[in-house]
């Protein structure tokens, strides 16, 4: 069964393993993050590799406190003061760690960010019109009609056909699925290379989440735009990007090509968390639940395997020694005994 | 949507109007002792005499027939005839309510150019001058303004001799340069208070999600501030100096004493020492009206600022 | 899964002196300032060295002598006596006011969130009228109308400050109110008085007590001035705003002394109500985790 | 056939012009399970406030056990029987409990609004429902800011069952909890049904969630039912087409998002 995936896997859009061929268009090693939190430094990331490839969607899943929104804003260097951060993170080759000024500003116009709630993230005494074009405007000197224009044809594009009107209200006048259709649009704008979407649908109900999804994957796949996902559903995850990176306490456990992600998992803990979902089609006896709760990084300890106290494969070994992330047929894996449990753990799905 | 917004205000500022000058009408209506006692200055009066005066000041007609007469008269400029100085409460009115106009306004001006000079410099710039200007508002937010004339008049006017310690003055410059401390130490309190509020409303600004996401758009740090925080802080900031200036008027009174000023509050004090009724309600009337007008002008700075006021619905 | 802001003005069940210990140096300070000064306003009159109203005009103005640290006012008594004596009044009648103002601005905030509709569109409207009058004008009023006096001013700036007290507190209430546990309470069957007094209030604490030391402050200055007019507390009772009214011709004879140690009194006591005010007001604050 | 724990009869509810709630009707059964499935605005969550009493019908008529519970309660003794027929678990964990109270003094606080007992027994009982809920000693005595979400949703889930309910609803309650955390707390739920003969009403938008939990679903749809039945039936072979919409939207494995091809226009849309 995995090795007949595997074999479909090589047909999907990206590749899987880190030495994949080409230059990746984000690079981020060993990046560890620290905040500050009444006075200490609190860590959230322990050492996050990951790479995007230009063109490519990656899956961010994880729990609360996981640490995938501070992945994203560590990339876009929107972590809030006197947070600390080491390792490197380069995009297109370029060290993002050193830059500063206009150059800072020009990855940044590079990179675009969905957040979750749109509602707060923008600005709410500032029209739409102004709210979409104001980079353009500012970063590329577009002309404001010209920069209305192409912002009316991306409203259009996201299934909002009005655009004119929209274009002279305010945020509260838009209901929370029209509004982030609009952030879409305004991200789509400047024409940027990764995208960086933080949860862009949670917020919002099921069948407005299929639609957004749906006008994203279709806009990002047209403009060949780079994305890293982030979101708690891993269903959603593997249906709408190529791998799918699975992240416990500050650390990435697994990445796997989204279609094998349910059949052959590579870690404990990503078939824990596809076993523990309820499902649709079926009323299960009983939910095979996770015992405990979800370990925050600072949480975790650092000499162990941050999933051990809650992992049904424990073993002794497991508590000594914090495991490598590595590579197994195509994907990525930070468990001991991975190479032992290859192929056992996809136990869910017909 | 904007003139129903209007509408709605003013009617809503004519019924608080009314229902004030309700309460000060019967205050004072219902205030212990006899107003023929204080007409005649404790003197005995002949029957004849006391009904003459009866009738003059439409003692015996019914409460709400007394209020309506008084009413009717204060929308025509009448509000009576002081007992006291025995001349129209109007007249002595207008030929105090400069003092106090400029006085205000004075202080006013120090209170937006300095306060909000200030709160703007330190919420703009953490550091050394963010933290003496905390430091120095936290004193001076807590003087009150006739402790501020004793230490003004003490400094500038007494050691020093810049500035007259008392009097109305002369002429434009006479005038400024008398009303100048006066306006200073009226001003001093409210002005800590803005500046406070006003770097707190740009600290908050910075922190809020929206901001993040112009800086994720790579606009730059200075248009930031100038499109994102400034402009959303002017907000809360219009809201509190509006307030502010606002309280200044009845403080007024309290400044025009220490500095022996000729204005409104200063009169409204000595009628409520002597008891002069007509002048009380007058001037109170007049504070009143312009205490509401300010606040009103507050609300609809306050609706043009932000965008989600429901222009509809009740103000604040 | 999502980063919630956790809401509500809670402290959970911080200490008194674990609360206190937050505000920082700043608050610790003005917490000694304000113990300081309500030590004297209860034994001041005991600790006076003197006469407060034993004048001898002989020493009016004179500076300080030995006994006499402070030196004697226009009318030749003891300033420091003076000042002590007179730190009852001017802490007492602030203390009213804070207390009445709170006390009734409570009960309507909470009674309005709670019932919502239509009482509570009276309740803000009746508010709204109130606005209209500034503290001290309504002091003014009052004392043309019961006469000069501490009483008078105490509930006018009671009743002008109830509408300010109210409008934060009905936010405040408003916000709890709309807290799940609530509505789970109610649905169990409890009492609105029970959740209010069990519940609501204890919840809004912080922000009450926070709101009450601002208070304070306003009520001193305000009180003082009203003093300072002539219409609040009478000569000869020492008061600290009648002491600079009463030795204001002395600044301009230089002779400040009386005038100004009064004046500082005053300050300080403000200052330290206003900055621990102020710190608990940003404790009480709605946390974000 | 034995009557019904709870009914509810042409249920309305209007805000101003706003019609939420439009001629709502079904039955819960003792031991029973009844999903209502909706999205937000459709009319779900008001239909729960009216039948715990937070809100007042507009029109129609509300029965629990046997009694009419249309219009407010009028005495004490009334407003607390309603509170032993229907009690209610909301979604939010972080703010369904008082943050000053203990756990212990929160159901402390119920026990003693429903029965007669005394300290000693009160206590006993707040153990026994810790217990059944998979409290330790230790989550009895913290304060709601030392627990964990799932904890605090177990905490919420204790104290609507002190008042010994027979009929609980159960308002997006797992929405909110993480996945390994959700599939406790289904379980949890399900082992107290199984225990007890407790009838459930689940509100959710999540299809799952609610497949796992109930036996018939109702769908609401713009403050209408537009479909109802038992809930396999609902959810594989949904007839409305609103409910075969809402199947099609949920992520699964294969699934590809698609667009419907209308295009957002009017005031708010959506």
């Amino acid at each position: 069964m995995s090795t007949a995936s595997a074999a479909n896997a090589s047909t999907s859009a990206g590749p899987a393993g880190r030495h994949a061929s080409g230059r990746a268009l984000l690079e981020v090693r060993d990046l560890v993050v620290e905040l500050p939190v009444e006075g200490s430094l609190r860590p959230v990331l322990h050492g996050l590799s990951l790479s995007i490839q230009p063109g490519e969607a990656l899956g961010l899943v994880g729990e609360s406190g996981s640490g995938k929104s501070m992945t994203a804003r560590a990339i876009d260097r929107l972590l809030p003061p006197g947070a600390r951060v080491r390792g490197t993170i380069r995009f297109d080759g370029r060290d993002v760690m050193g830059m500063e000024g206009p150059e800072l500003r020009r990855f940044r116009t590079e990179v675009a960010m969905i957040f979750q709630d749109p509602r707060a993230h923008t600005n709410p005494v500032r029209r739409i019109g102004d709210f979409m074009t104001e980079a353009l405007r500012t970063n590329e000197g577009v002309p404001l009609r010209e920069a209305e224009h192409r912002a009316i044809q991306l409203l259009e594009s996201v299934g909002i056909e009005d655009g004119p009107r929209r274009l002279r209200q305010y945020p509260h006048e838009l209901s929370g699925g029209l509004l982030q259709r609009v952030m879409i649009a305004t991200a789509l704008l400047t024409r940027p290379r990764l995208l960086l979407a933080d949860e862009p649908t949670t917020a919002l109900d099921v069948t407005t989440q299929a639609e957004v999804m749906a006008i994203l994957d279709e806009l990002r796949r047209e403009m060949g735009l780079a994305m890293l996902f982030i979101t708690h559903d891993l269903e959603l995850a593997a249906a709408v990007c190529d791998r799918t990176a699975v992240m416990y306490a500050g650390r990435v456990m697994e990445v796997r090509v989204s279609s094998l992600l349910h059949d052959d998992p590579l870690h404990p803990y990503t078939a824990a968390l596809a076993a523990a979902r309820p499902r649709i089609d079926a009323t299960l006896p009983r939910l095979a639940a996770i015992p405990g709760r979800p370990l925050s990084a600072f949480e975790a300890p650092a000499d162990a395997c941050a999933f051990a106290s809650r992992c049904p494969y424990v073993q002794e070994e497991c508590g000594r020694r914090q495991p490598e992330l590595v590579e197994l047929d195509g994907g990525l894996t930070r468990c001991r005994r991975a190479v032992e449990l290859r192929g056992t753990l996809g136990a869910r799905r017909a | 949507m904007r003139l129903r917004f209007l509408l709605r205000r003013l009617a809503m500022l004519a019924g608080t109007l009314l229902v004030s000058s309700f309460v000060i009408f019967s205050a004072l209506f219902l205030a212990p002792g006899n107003p023929i006692a204080v007409l005649s200055g404790g003197r005995s009066l002949p029957p004849d005499a006391v009904r003459i005066l009866e009738a003059r000041y439409h003692l015996n007609d019914p409460f709400l027939a007394q209020y309506w007469l008084w009413l009717k008269g204060a929308l025509h400029g009448d509000l009576g005839i002081s007992i006291a100085l025995r001349e129209d409460v109007s007249t002595l009115i207008a030929s105090r309510i400069g003092t106090t106009a400029a006085l205000v306004l004075y202080a006013s001006l120090l209170i937006l150019l300095i306060g909000i000079g200030l709160g703007l410099a330190a919420g703009l710039r953490p550091g050394l001058l963010d933290t003496s200007v905390l430091a120095v508002t936290a004193i001076s937010a807590a003087i009150p303004s006739f402790v501020a004339a004793i230490v003004l008049i003490l400094v500038f006017s007494v050691k020093v001799r810049w500035f007259p310690s008392l009097g109305n003055g002369q002429g434009v410059f006479g005038t400024i340069h008398h009303l100048t401390l006066p306006a200073v130490a009226l001003a001093i309190s409210s002005l800590a208070i803005v500046a406070r509020v006003t770097r707190a409303s740009v600290r908050e600004e910075f922190r809020r999600e929206h901001v993040q996401t112009a800086v994720s758009r790579g606009i730059p740090h200075r248009q930031v501030v100038m499109r994102h925080v400034l402009r959303n802080a002017a907000i809360p900031i219009t809201t509190v100096s509006g307030i502010t200036i606002a309280s200044l008027i009845a403080v007024s009174a309290v400044v025009e004493r220490a500095f022996s000023l000729n204005g409104l509050g200063a009169y409204l004090v000595a009628a409520a020492t002597s008891k002069d009724f007509a002048v009380v309600q007058g001037i109170s009337l007049v504070l009143v009206t312009a205490f509401v007008l300010v606040n009103v002008v507050v609300d609809v700075l306050y609706a043009v600022l932000d965008p989600r006021v429901d222009l509809g619905a009740r103000a604040r | 899964m999502i980063a919630r802001a956790e809401p509500g003005v809670h402290l959970g069940r911080r200490s008194g002196l674990g609360i206190l210990r937050a505000t920082g140096p700043a608050g610790i300070g003005s917490a000694i300032v304000i113990s300081a000064a309500t030590f004297l306003a209860i034994f001041g009159r005991l600790l006076a060295p003197h006469d407060p109203n034993l004048g001898q005009l002989a020493y009016a103005y004179v500076g300080p002598l030995g006994g006499h640290p402070l030196g004697f006012d226009g009318q030749g008594r003891d300033v420091l006596s003076r000042l002590l004596a007179g730190a009852g009044t001017s802490m007492l009648g602030p203390l009213a006011v804070v207390v009445i103002s709170i006390a009734v601005g409570t009960l309507l905030a909470v009674s309005a969130a709670w019932r919502r509709g239509a009482y509570d569109a009276v309740v803000s409207s009746g508010l709204d009228v109130l606005f209209a009058f500034p503290g001290i004008l309504l002091a003014i009023l009052a004392a043309t109308v019961f006469g000069a006096g501490l009483l008078a001013a105490v509930l006018a700036l009671s009743v002008a400050y109830t509408p300010y007290v109210a409008r934060v507190l009905r936010g405040a209430a408003l916000r709890e109110r709309a807290q799940q546990y609530v509505a789970a309470l109610e649905v169990q069957g409890a009492s609105a008085i029970s959740i209010c007094l069990r519940h609501l209030i204890p919840n809004m604490l912080p922000l009450i007590v926070a709101q009450a030391t601002i208070l304070f402050g306003y009520a001193m200055v305000d009180l003082a001035a009203i003093s300072f007019l002539g219409l609040g507390v009478q000569p000869p009772n020492a008061d600290w705003g009648v002491m600079i009214s009463e030795n204001q011709s002395g600044v301009v004879q230089g002779y400040p002394l009386p005038a100004l140690v009064a004046g500082i009194c005053i300050v300080l006591v403000v200052v330290a109500f206003n900055v621990l005010g102020e710190r608990l007001y940003e404790q009480a604050q709605p946390e974000r985790v | 056939m034995t009557e019904p724990v709870l009914e509810v009869a042409d249920l309305r509810k209007t805000y101003g012009d706003l019609l939420a709630v439009d001629g709502v009707s079904f039955s819960v059964w003792p031991g029973g399970s009844l999903a209502i499935v909706g999205e937000s605005g459709s009319g779900k969550t008001t239909v729960a406030k009216m039948i715990v009493g937070l809100e007042r019908p507009t029109a129609g008529t509300i029965r629990a056990c046997g009694r009419d519970r249309s219009s407010p309660a009028r005495s004490t003794g009334e407003r607390r029987r309603r509170g032993r027929e229907v009690q209610i678990v909301f979604q939010d964990p972080y703010t369904s409990l008082d943050p000053r109270q203990t756990v212990e003094r929160a159901l402390d606080e119920v026990l003693r609004l429903h029965h007669g007992w005394d300290r000693e027994q009160r206590r006993r009982r707040v153990l026994e429902l810790g217990e059944l809920v998979g409290l330790d000693a230790r989550q009895i005595r913290a304060l709601p800011r030392s627990l964990s979400g799932g904890q605090r949703q177990r905490v919420a889930i204790a104290r609507a069952l002190a008042a010994e309910p027979k009929v609980l609803i159960l308002d997006e309650s797992v929405a909110s909890l993480d996945v390994s955390i959700q599939a406790q707390v289904l379980n949890l739920l399900a082992d107290i049904r199984d225990e007890t003969d407790i009838s459930y009403v689940v509100i959710s938008h999540d299809l799952a969630v609610v497949r796992q939990l109930t036996e018939e679903t109702v769908v609401m749809w713009h403050g209408r039912i537009v479909e109802r039945g038992p809930t396999p039936r609902v959810l594989d072979r949904p007839g409305h087409d609103y409910t075969k919409r809402l199947r099609a939207s949920v992520p699964r494995p294969g699934w590809k998002p698609k667009r419907r091809n209308t295009a957002v226009s009017g005031a708010r849309g959506e």
